[in-house]
């Protein structure tokens, strides 16, 4: 479809009108900021934003209520992390065992690099443990590359506690409940 | 094409009558019989028949080379036979066709055999629901564990999950638990409560290793898969229970939380263990190997290989791999060079040796490729060759008493004579003597035989290519780093003369090369013979130029080979 | 390793009998088709319980239960309670489908004309045959009539059924063995105070993924027939206990819509 | 020569081009904060040398003027990697950033800041064909964009020279019509007489308006200044001509474009606004003692300020012209528009004699 423009006004072709208009609405702001003082700009220092509950900051591993590792290395995140930020090196078949019990494996290391870190998420949504959470972190800085990459007791330590299930705990009592069930082994 | 090289060793079977029958109203004709596990011809079943047509029937217990035992009931299918009138004719329908009277009850595939007529249905909603059904069954006592579980990517509980069962548990009882993480023997972790009770592992160890250790105890849901009371689960074929097992019940200790199988890389290649020559899959992520598992080729291995073979990989990724071209200076000093500067001193070398100074020690672990570019380099020479010959014991199943993957090329090929390592001795008299003064050594320490440290001193020119260092390697004048058999592509004979072919998986460490190519190098500098610059055609080349290979070509290996007459 | 015969002891006895009185005259005993004796096992609330062996179709089950040469009529009531009622009957075992009392069936008999004639018959006037039980739904299986008064908790007795059939099951095919045992553990939850208005229903649904030729053997029906029987026929006693389950959680638990500053209100409010 | 001349010249040429320097450094300044403020935010307010805060009351004041933030970019320009990119005319790309700033420090001579302190006049050099000079220099300034446009042997500089070149010698022309009139009212070309005419006869751009918006609107385009920032219009050709300079010689651009925008203002206010004068106060009469000439000079200051406001104004406030709306302004619009304000200025002086 083809629209036709209106042809111009003398006085919109003159551009005076818009220009004083354009001095108009431009001295408005500039005494209003001069001297309402009603500026947008955030002096971030010392103010300091307040990120709404669905912002996705930094990933860190978080632990459950008894101080435990969360993760178990499966993995997943790996794999679904779009700009391969996250490296995870398996325990092993002689690696430590996890500090908490039926859980059976942890990650002997965990890296997230947040120099290739995107912050989507994808490694919360996709952890199957809830071990991995995008917390409030926004501002993340190091003076070298190695140190933005971080490792799992640095990720741990900033995740800090977060509840949850506990799944594997609820498995390890419920098979001491199985010893009261009428049909026995 | 040559009649020398067949695909199959077998002698034509007798032609099997075939039947018709019906999936999913698709007719299809199969044969009547099909072989079992065992390669008897035995009534074919349901779930043969519907292989035939492409169609998937889900199962678990059920495996192609074991026999069956039908207690999953994952394969549950409705079927309908030609009805028979009160005459025992069959009734016709008006417009022509056979009646079908379909059965009440449903029939597992993989026990019921086929009859002329037999209409099999698999995407009913009846077969649907019972799929749903025994998929709920087994699920509300497995752990779901998949985070943890090495199996998770390949598990068959996983994938029927997705493909046949419900979206949601409706499971609220407390789940059955029972012993985690048992340890079965060396190589084998238990998991009993991820075990669905298939019995794979059961029938595998009883009738096809042989060792009656495993056994299910308890009754009803607590069924627990065991070893019998007091035995280890330690035969050499253990490993393959854990690639049979449809779950994570029985996994690996050498993979246990190694890596997730959906980041490795397969590789079809081929194991170097034996004479053999098992078919396998090489597992490698990020140039790391992280396991070989067994690739089904009925000719050599069916779907097993031995734990002695699945193992031995270790050695690939050593840290004290050779990496780098070096060769020894006029002062006696090792330094590091370049792929050019040593194949072209070593060509000007080689040019200005009189005939009959030069001796080749090959190894049986190269390829067929490497083997016949060798012995264009010997033939210009007159040089002595031979290989040395590695043996340990054998078993009845597949571990051959050859730990050689390559002994039948190198015969086939003229490297060596039937009886390896005859020549060595020969070789160490002309060096003794001073009538051989260039050595050509790959992939063998030859102090360890009968060339010692003294005598590999007399050489004017030692010139060695391995992969880890040893004694020989210290005392080359040119050392030349190779590839180890994943890190390349090419071809072994085994012992029976299959000629099979394996690709590349990971990168080679540093400077390291594929023999076949700076052999090929070397050959052309020395020879002016020039060859192929790919795998393909050297292999087509070497088949029309060694009588033994004639008619083959890379292409017509395919990916499990080609046997040819030893 | 010498072969080895088990015999049933019913079987033992019928051995005696046609022994004693040859195979022609032994089939002339009971109804056609149904012929022979059985052996009753009767169980349960009558007044006495034990082994009866009759001619096969030519008693009740009512007459089993109520003729003094057989049960004698259901139990005395405690001193004070009116008298018993009958509740229900399991005819064959406890894997056979139960018959509640005053049940009626419409059977096709073969009248004294010897025409087929269809016949409404309440539940006690079935004669003990193989033929009719199965017409009713239910089978005369292994003989042994289980009684039960209106002192019986039916969902109990179901409860305790399953228990003794995930406690046999073999284990080797999968829903027989994982069926048996969740329809336990769900009954077992559901009488001690931790059932659903929904567990009626549930319990069906896992009884029906069970039999109908997906075991292995008889097995799997045996142990879901009782469960789909008692739900169908005293679906509404299932409901009440389920219900009567939640309303009491549902008291002596937190609300889960109210906030703890609602609960604090409401509790100062008081 | 006199002694006397060459020692006050000397004097004279370096205050003003030191006060031209710092008034470029906080016009910079201006531009950011005129530009926050009209944006709704804050600007520069950080930068400061660390004893600044120490001082009570002030101290924080002043950081939050930025006051110190041309300090801070100057510091700045001087310690960044002055980098020569491979691939570029060398010499040329040396020379063009000192090539367009020396025409714009030179307009700067001819103008009367004041009146006199004392003996001496408040110019540097009382030249009697000022105007003249002040044109021939002013297009000079292009040649440094050219070249520089030129010399980094680059895309976008290249395009940024040859629109700069273009608009250039168009607006010149529409520029140099429109003081015409100007002339032909007074009758003088020298600077300092025009200033006088106007103290005795009142501004010039009551006397001739369209000569002034023709003259604005042109020095917005000989300054390349919003809405005429063709040759470095950031958002489609990168910097346009200083895309490839930075540190010290990319400061000189920004510095030529600075000086070129005060120079204009002066220029503006001598043509149009009556140079030092006003007209009450009795200060349209050269001074008398030393209060009055430093009072000459404020207003002077005053007066070319509030130009170098309106310039950062105008920027904040207009999009960018399309380049054949430019072309068509100048040629289309201010050529004809300036030859009939000479028509009808020559023919009501002609009338009036």
């Amino acid at each position: 479809m083809i629209v036709n423009r209106k042809p111009l006004t003398l006085a919109e072709r003159l551009y005076l009108p818009a220009i004083v208009g354009g001095f108009r609405v431009t001295i408005r702001h500039a005494l209003r900021s001069l001297f309402g003082g009603k500026t947008v700009t955030m002096e971030y220092p010392e103010q300091k934003w307040a990120v709404p509950p669905d912002y996705r900051g930094a990933p860190y591993l978080v632990k459950d209520q008894d101080g435990h590792t969360k993760c178990v290395s499966c993995q997943l995140c790996e794999f679904v992390c779009p700009p391969k930020a996250i490296k995870i090196i398996p325990p092993g078949p002689a690696g430590e065992l996890a500090d908490r019990p039926n859980a059976e494996k942890m990650p002997h290391e965990f890296e997230i690099n947040f120099l290739r870190c995107i912050y989507c998420g994808l490694c919360q949504e996709v952890c199957p443990e809830e071990a991995i959470f995008l917390l409030k972190d926004y501002s993340l800085t190091g003076l070298s590359r190695e140190e933005m990459v971080y490792g799992k007791e640095k990720l741990l330590a900033l995740g800090g506690v977060h509840g949850g299930i506990q799944k594997w705990k609820h498995k390890l009592e419920e098979a001491k409940e199985q010893e009261n069930f009428p049909v026995k082994v | 094409m040559s009649n020398t090289a067949t695909t199959e060793t077998k002698p034509a079977a007798p032609a099997i009558e075939k039947i018709k029958v019906k999936v999913d109203g698709r007719e299809l004709e199969v044969p009547k019989l099909m072989p079992d596990w065992q390669g008897k011809l035995v009534p074919t079943t349901m779930i043969q028949a519907c292989e035939l047509a492409k169609t998937d029937v889900p199962h678990y217990c059920y495996h192609p080379k074991l026999p069956v035992a039908g207690n999953c009931r994952m394969c549950l299918v409705e079927f309908g036979t030609p009805a028979l009138g009160p005459d025992r004719k069959p009734v016709i329908n008006p417009d022509g066709t056979p009646k079908i009277a379909k059965s009440p009850r449903p029939a597992i595939a993989c026990a019921t055999p086929i009859s002329p007529g037999m209409e099999i249905y698999t995407q009913t909603p009846g077969v649907k629901q019972m799929r749903e059904g025994v998929l709920e069954f087994l699920l509300i006592n497995h752990p779901l564990d998949c985070p943890i579980c090495d199996q998770a990517g390949e598990c068959k509980l996983q994938e029927y999950s997705v493909d046949y069962g419900q979206s949601a548990s409706r499971f609220v009882e407390p789940k059955v638990h029972k012993p985690k993480a048992v340890d079965l023997g060396p190589r084998i972790v238990l998991d009993d409560e991820r075990c669905i009770l298939c019995t794979r592992c059961i029938r595998f160890t009883k009738d096809i290793a042989g060792d009656d250790a495993l056994g299910i105890v308890n009754r009803g849901s607590y069924n627990t898969l065991t070893a019998y009371p007091g035995k280890v689960f330690d035969n050499n074929y253990t490993l393959n229970t854990v690639d049979i097992c449809p779950v994570g019940a029985l996994t690996s200790k050498d993979f246990r939380f190694q890596m997730r199988v959906w980041f490795l890389k397969e590789t079809k290649s081929i194991c170097t263990s034996c004479a053999t020559g098992c078919n396998i899959i090489v597992g490698s992520r990020e140039e790391k190997v992280y396991r070989y598992t067994p690739r089904e080729n009925d000719a050599v291995n069916a779907c097993w290989m031995c734990d002695h073979g699945r193992l031995n990989y270790k050695w690939i990724g050593r840290a004290d791999r050779l990496a780098e071209v070096r060769r020894q200076t006029s002062e006696g000093r090792s330094e590091k060079t370049t792929w050019t500067v040593a194949l072209n001193e070593i060509a000007e070398k080689l040019k200005k040796a009189p005939h009959g100074s030069v001796a080749i020690v090959a190894s049986a672990r190269q390829t067929n490729e490497e083997f016949w570019l060798l012995k264009k380099l010997a033939d210009k020479f007159g040089a002595l060759t031979d290989s040395i010959g590695y043996f340990g014991e054998g078993d009845k199943l597949l571990l051959n008493v050859d730990r050689t993957p390559n002994r039948t090329g190198a015969r086939l090929i003229g490297i060596c004579q039937a009886n390896v390592g005859i020549k060595m001795m020969v070789i160490a008299d002309s060096i003794k003597v001073g009538k051989v003064k260039t050595l050509i050594v790959f992939g063998e320490d030859v102090t360890k035989s009968s060339l010692d440290a003294e005598l590999l001193g007399k050489l004017d020119t030692l010139i060695v290519s391995d992969i880890l260092p040893n004694e020989t390697t210290k005392r080359a004048h040119y050392l030349l780093p190779g590839c180890a058999h994943v890190e390349k592509r090419g071809t072994f004979t085994n012992i029976k003369g299959r000629v099979q072919k394996f690709m590349k998986a990971v990168e080679a460490p540093g400077d390291a090369r594929p023999e076949w190519e700076f052999l090929h190098d070397l050959v052309y500098n020395v020879t002016g013979q020039d060859g192929f610059l790919t795998i393909e055609g050297l292999f087509n080349e070497m088949a029309k130029d060694v009588p033994a290979f004639n008619g083959l070509t890379w292409a017509g290996l395919g990916d499990t080979g080609v046997t040819v007459p030893t | 390793m010498c072969p080895t015969i088990v015999n049933n002891v019913e079987t033992l006895c019928d051995v005696k009998h046609i022994v004693a009185l040859g195979g022609a005259e032994y089939a002339k005993l009971g109804t056609p088709n149904n012929t022979g004796t059985r052996i009753v096992s009767l169980s349960g609330h009558v007044k006495r319980p034990g082994y009866y062996e009759i001619e096969t179709g030519k008693v009740t089950i009512g007459q089993l239960i109520n003729d003094p040469a057989f049960g004698g009529g259901l139990r005395e009531p405690e001193p004070g309670r009116p008298p018993r009622k009958l509740k229900a009957v399991i005819p064959g075992g406890s894997s056979a489908k139960v018959f509640k009392a005053g049940e009626k069936f419409k059977l096709k008999r073969k009248g004294p004309d010897g025409q087929m004639v269809e016949q409404e018959m309440d539940m006690l006037d079935l004669p003990y045959d193989f033929d009719s039980l199965i017409a009713a739904g239910s089978m005369s299986g292994s003989s042994a009539i289980i009684v039960m008064d209106d002192s019986v908790d039916i969902v109990e007795a179901l409860a305790n059924i399953a228990e003794f059939y995930a406690h046999e099951s073999c284990g080797q095919c999968t829903p027989c063995r994982e069926g048996s045992l969740w329809m336990s553990k769900a009954l077992h939850r559901l009488t001690h105070g931790e059932g659903r208005a929904s567990d009626a229903d549930y319990l069906v649904k896992i009884a029906d993924n069970i039999p109908g030729g997906r075991t292995i053997c008889a097995f799997g029906e045996a142990c879901s027939w009782p469960v789909q029987s008692f739900v169908a026929k005293f679906k509404d006693e299932f409901i009440a206990k389920g219900k009567a389950d939640e309303e009491r959680r549902a008291q002596g638990k937190i609300d889960p819509d109210t906030t703890p500053s609602q609960q604090h209100e409401s509790a100062t409010a008081h | 020569m006199n002694w006397n001349f060459i020692i006050f010249s000397v004097i004279k040429i370096a205050i003003v081009v030191g006060v031209v320097q710092g008034m470029v450094a906080y016009a910079v300044l201006a531009e950011r904060k005129i530009s926050a403020w009209i944006q709704d935010r804050v600007g520069p307010n950080r930068a400061a040398p660390p004893f600044v805060k120490a001082i009570p009351g002030l101290g924080p004041v002043l950081i939050r003027l930025g006051l110190f933030q041309p300090l801070a970019d100057g510091l700045k320009f001087m310690l960044k990697e002055d980098f020569t990119p491979a691939g570029v005319r060398k010499v040329y790309f040396w020379l063009a950033p000192a090539i367009a700033v020396i025409p714009s420090m030179l307009v700067i001579a001819v103008i009367p800041f004041g009146s006199q302190i004392g003996h001496q006049q408040m110019v540097i050099s009382d030249l009697n064909v000022g105007i003249l000079y002040t044109f021939g220099i002013v297009s000079l300034g292009v040649y440094g964009i050219v070249l520089a446009g030129y010399a980094a042997n680059s895309k976008y500089p290249f395009l940024g020279g040859i629109r700069s070149s273009a608009q250039m010698i168009s607006y010149e022309i529409s520029m140099g019509m429109s003081v015409i009139p100007v002339l032909l009212i007074v009758g003088n070309l020298n600077l300092s007489q025009i200033i006088g005419w106007q103290s005795q006869h009142g501004w010039l751009a009551l006397y001739s308006p369209v000569s002034f918006i023709i003259f604005l609107v042109a020095s917005f385009a000989e300054t390349n200044r919003l809405p005429f920032d063709l040759p470095e219009a950031e958002t489609e050709l990168v910097g346009g001509y200083h895309t490839e300079y930075s540190s010290m010689k990319f400061a000189l651009f920004f510095l030529a474009e600075y000086s070129n925008m005060i120079a204009s203002a002066a220029m503006m206010v001598t043509l149009f606004f009556g140079g030092w004068t006003l007209p009450f106060w009795g200060l349209d009469h050269p001074a008398g003692n030393l209060g009055m000439g430093i009072a000459h000079i404020l207003v002077f200051l005053v007066k070319m300020l509030l130009f170098v406001v309106l310039f950062i104004w105008v920027r904040w406030m207009f999009p960018r012209f399309r380049y054949d709306q430019l072309m068509d302004l100048g040629w289309r619009k201010f050529v004809p528009l300036a030859l009939v304000n000479i028509l009808v200025t020559a023919i009501v002086l002609w009338a009036k004699s």
